[in-house]
């Protein structure tokens, strides 16, 4: 199990944003992707997802195996946080939900219904269902905010166990979140330039 | 499949009511025309079908944006779109949780309020049946329709718009029905008609829906 | 003497209702086998009406719970806005599916009833219009009431739904009054018009409506008392996850 | 039993519906009350020994 | 105040129409009407100021979750309700446009729908007149629903549930005058009473409203 | 312009979650509240503001004269975002938008619609909003969430600007802005206790 990108090329309404982007993702390695507001790391993380098509380049990934976390994170207030995190497993054939409670530290709230959250754990909720996906590639779309420290530390925990079993990660942070191991792509390099010329073709893309 | 069918049943349930609300739309716009046509019961037993027929189409249409555009707000729907079901799937359970949820329901209350219009005796078993036969179109149009619109904050009007073109059809067969069950006359060939529109939609809206959706979602 | 509002404490309340309950409950279990036993077996049939006339020991009883019902909810809610007492917010609430069912025996009888009487079970009648208005209104309080999770919340805006229905109900009443005239008399009924003709419908008629009043009053005692303990449990249930 | 004559139809159906409607009612409202005593008792008693 | 008033236009337009989408479900919904109930001009022509003032109430109530939901849910009410402008002029100015956005063109497009209707050529001048004046109450009333289903998903249904019963005595006068217009008979007395409604409603109603929208901003 | 809170006590979905909160910020001064997720810095927020009713204690401000920013920002995408802010400044009664723009950078962005931006540009909108309010106290819940770290330090100068100019700011946050100037708070030792005995009207709070 391997992600490789070769000379990406992703775009974000109309417009390019990041190119000739390259990079391999072994199993148990994590990578972490930094780059200034609106440098094109979300859009980045979607193609990856298989949420948007890239308009250039390749990936080697199968939409099977990746696990996308993003902003918004997917969970009915109606429902409790137990019941949230039952759907999300029963549709990926998973049974068992305690161990992502406990990695979140979510028992004591299980029966509280999800709308009824603060914004720190209704964070930690989102994030415990990655862990009932069963997937190996995860996308973070700055998974720690509104998390406190110990949370932050839960979080780290729970990453480092997942690459341990060989899962992967892909991360986009503006924060440091203390992944010792992981390797940082800075996305500044690839923007995308302006088309030289005036390609009357390009300016569709 | 079963536990997305489940949950949103769940939520219909809990959400205040998914089952009770699309109901009361339909009581009120059938106790409303009597107040906006006036009070004759000969003018109200004549075109109780199609006002039966109509009111039953508009809430299905109202609860419609209900289908996707909530899974789209808090990104379950991006969510959804990388689990391993394939999204025709997603959106035919969808319907399906629609029609369970808000047509069945109208199916149900349809004779009760036809007592209100003075509908004749004989037109009751044509009302359900041409109901039952038509409304499983209703949602499965109307599930496309919640598709085309998901990105759209509040399209709610605008998925009206889309999807009541594609509700002609349906109307004309489903009330023509009715009403010749209501006037005695023969049914089968507009009922027939109805059942072909029915399956036909049901067999292919799912693909275009879930087409249209992963164009959304991108 | 102790003041009124001493009742309004949600603990007095329950001991109270808790002493007055059975005896009311077991006041109107009577008063209802003997009316309606009364009204059913030993009453003699209209001249005009034929035997239809029994149906008026349930259907005037209900029609009449199912108006001071919202009337009750009216009050209660005035109370909760103005002085915030937790019991009489919560009893608008027990009262609301009280008074709906009610309506709904009004509408069910009124109609069974009209069919011989009128050819027709449903008329656009101006009462009967009402009616079915009044209970729209009972249904959307109570799905206010479901849809709103926070009870302080939805205490607030249903009393204020009350309110505001109470205004366009009487609007509508008139309205419906202009809009059409209707079938729906009284006199239709030889008792009603001359008061001294028939003490045996009118006698039995006031013990059901008596019996309905007290039916009343224990169920909304009884899903007061309901509402205030579920009240409690969730308010329990949420200070223990708090810690 | 008295003699209804033509109308027995609409006289035993209106009591039949009605007093079956306030059946559902009362049964309902008791069943609740029952319920939710009980369920609040637990609660209560394990509030109480958690301290 | 103005500047909110200017807002809310702005974004009914930029929204892809608020204008257009009332309108566009009007014209359906009154095309459909032929559909359900049969093609006879003669009934239609009984019916026809009916169902234009039915018509024109469905597409109000339609659009009336936009009024404050989505401010609702992007947080602006609530930096509104810190905002240097009492709560009961926000409501005003919501209600105020959505009568601009929505219900003005019902209003100019009524007439157009009447020929589709065939409603008789005397009956136009009050159909107008009536809906000129009865609407105002229907967004009135409908800001009044509006903020009191504000803090709940989709209240969508919920808010026709609660909206459709205050709107019957507006419904009643409003069709009665139409029909009456229609039919050549006096209109005075019930276009007196409904602009009574209208009158009573715009004066009383924004302060229930602010205070309902007190109670769900907390 | 002081703000003076006394003893307050402030409640969520009918429990109490903080209580016995005193504090006093004089003009110029900044507050940073501190606490794990869930302890109730974004209850006490909108208490301040305003928008929810304490349960107990004082609070010396005028609704008049605050800013409130949440975790929504209160922005629509279907306007520019100089329209987004001529709107608010309007509103208070304000004109000019320019400098707000320049403070977070937002010059080269203003013609694009709000809806277009990345997340931390749009956050960068939201903290603009405050400067066309012209309130002197600002109450910001978790307001450099998705910033990079050269917005966040256009926020840390906004911020002191306004408390040089006599404003006041209160912050609740999980990470560190570098506000060198700023009282830290933490709510933890003022979470709700237990009511002692079985007070059965408290319960109903
Ligand atoms: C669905 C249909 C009907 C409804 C909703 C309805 C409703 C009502 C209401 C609201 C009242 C007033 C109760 C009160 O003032 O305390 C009433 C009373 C009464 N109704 Fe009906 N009704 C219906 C049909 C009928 C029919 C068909 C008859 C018989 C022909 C009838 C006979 C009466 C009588 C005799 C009274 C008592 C009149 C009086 O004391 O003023 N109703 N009904
Ligand atoms: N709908 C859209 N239409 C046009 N441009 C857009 C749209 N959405 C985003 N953009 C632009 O695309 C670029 C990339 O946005 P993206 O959200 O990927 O950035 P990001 O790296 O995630 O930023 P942040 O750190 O702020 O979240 C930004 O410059 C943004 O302004
Ligand atoms: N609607 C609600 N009903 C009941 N409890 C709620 C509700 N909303 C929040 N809570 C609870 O109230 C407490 C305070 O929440 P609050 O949002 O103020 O915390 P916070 O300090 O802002 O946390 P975070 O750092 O995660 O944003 C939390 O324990 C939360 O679980
Ligand atoms: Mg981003
Ligand atoms: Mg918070």
């Amino acid at each position: 199990m391997e992600l490789v990108v070769k000379e990406l090329g992703v775009a974000r309404g109309g417009v390019r944003v990041l190119e000739g982007l390259s990079f391999v993702l072994g199993a148990g390695q994590a990578l972490i992707l930094r780059g200034p507001n609106g440098s094109g790391k979300t859009t980045l993380l979607r193609v990856l997802a298989g949420l948007q098509p890239s308009v250039a380049g390749r990936i080697s990934v199968s939409r099977d195996s990746v696990a996308y976390a993003s902003h918004a994170d997917g969970i009915k207030g109606q429902l409790s946080v137990a019941e949230n995190l039952h759907f999300w497993a029963r549709l990926h054939a998973e049974r068992d939900i305690t161990r992502a409670l406990e990695a979140f530290d979510l028992r004591a709230l299980q029966d509280r219904l999800a709308g009824a959250l603060s914004a720190g754990q209704k964070r930690r909720l989102g994030l415990a269902r990655l862990m009932v996906t069963g997937r190996p590639l995860w996308l973070l779309d700055e998974p720690t905010v509104s998390l406190d420290s110990e949370a932050v530390a839960l979080f780290g925990a729970a990453i480092e166990a997942h690459l341990q079993r060989g899962g992967m990660a892909v991360i986009a942070t503006h924060i440091d979140l203390g992944l010792t191991s992981a390797r940082v792509l800075d996305v500044t390099p690839f923007r995308a330039r302006r088309p030289v010329g005036d390609a009357f073709d390009e300016a569709f893309l | 499949m079963i536990a997305l069918l489940m949950r949103d049943l769940r939520l219909a349930v809990r959400a205040g009511g998914g089952f009770g609300l699309g109901l009361a739309f339909f009581l009120i716009v059938v106790a409303l025309v009597p107040f906006s046509v006036g009070p004759e019961t000969a003018l109200l037993a004549r075109i109780a079908p199609g006002v039966l027929w109509l009111g039953a189409l508009l809430a299905c249409l109202l609860s419609l944006d209900r289908i996707l555009a909530l899974d789209w707000e808090d990104g379950s729907l991006d969510l959804l779109a990388t689990a391993p079901i394939p999204l025709e799937g997603i959106v035919s359970v969808k319907a399906l949780a629609h029609w369970i949820t808000t047509a069945l329901p109208l199916v149900i209350a349809a004779p009760v309020l036809g007592v209100l219009l003075s509908l004749p005796a004989q037109g009751y078993l044509w009302l359900i049946v041409s109901l039952l036969v038509g409304t499983p179109a209703l949602s499965v149009i109307g599930t496309f329709g919640a598709a085309l619109t998901v990105g759209i904050k509040r399209g709610g009007l605008l998925l009206s718009l889309l999807v009541l073109p594609l509700y002609v059809p349906v109307l004309i067969f489903g009330a023509e029905v009715a009403r010749r069950g209501a006037e005695g006359q023969a049914v089968q060939v507009h009922l027939l008609l109805l059942g072909a529109i029915t399956c036909g939609a049901m067999a292919l809206l799912p693909f275009a829906s879930a087409a249209v959706l992963r164009v959304n979602l991108r | 003497m102790a003041s009124i509002w001493e009742y309004a404490n949600p603990r007095k309340f329950l001991e109270t209702s808790d002493r007055v309950l059975p005896w009311l409950a077991a006041l109107a279990g009577v008063a209802l086998v003997v009316g309606l036993v009364w009204g059913f077996f030993f009453t003699p049939d209209d001249y005009r009406q034929g035997s239809t006339v029994k149906i008026i020991y349930l259907h005037v009883p209900s029609a009449l719970i199912a108006i001071n019902g919202w009337l009750m909810m009216l009050v209660a809610s005035l109370i909760w806005l103005i002085r915030r007492h937790h019991v009489s917010a919560l009893a608008a609430r027990a009262a609301a599916p009280i008074g709906a069912t009610m309506t709904v025996i009004a509408l069910l009888t009124g109609a069974i009833w009209g069919q011989p009487m009128w050819g027709t079970w449903w008329a656009w009648d101006p009462r009967l219009t009402s009616f079915l208005i009044l209970f729209l209104f009972y249904l959307g309080y109570i799905a206010l009431w479901a849809a709103v999770e926070d009870d302080d919340t939805a205490a607030d805006l249903t009393s204020i739904l009350c309110l505001v229905g109470s205004v366009f109900a009487v609007l509508s009443r008139y309205a419906v009054n202009f809009w059409n005239q209707g079938l729906h008399q009284g006199a239709s009924l030889s008792m009603d018009k001359a008061d001294n003709v028939a003490n045996v419908f009118y006698l039995p008629l006031l013990v059901c409506m008596a019996a309905f009043v007290l039916l009343f009053l224990a169920l909304v005692l009884l899903r007061t008392q309901t509402e205030i303990r579920a009240r409690r449990m969730r308010a329990l249930l949420a200070r223990e996850r708090m810690s | 039993m008295p003699e209804l004559g033509k109308y027995a139809g609409a006289v035993l159906s209106s009591y039949g519906l009605s007093l079956l409607l306030l059946a559902l009612l009362t049964g309902l409202s008791l069943w609740r009350a029952r319920r939710m005593k009980a369920a609040l008792r637990k609660v209560e008693e394990r509030v109480k020994r958690h301290g």
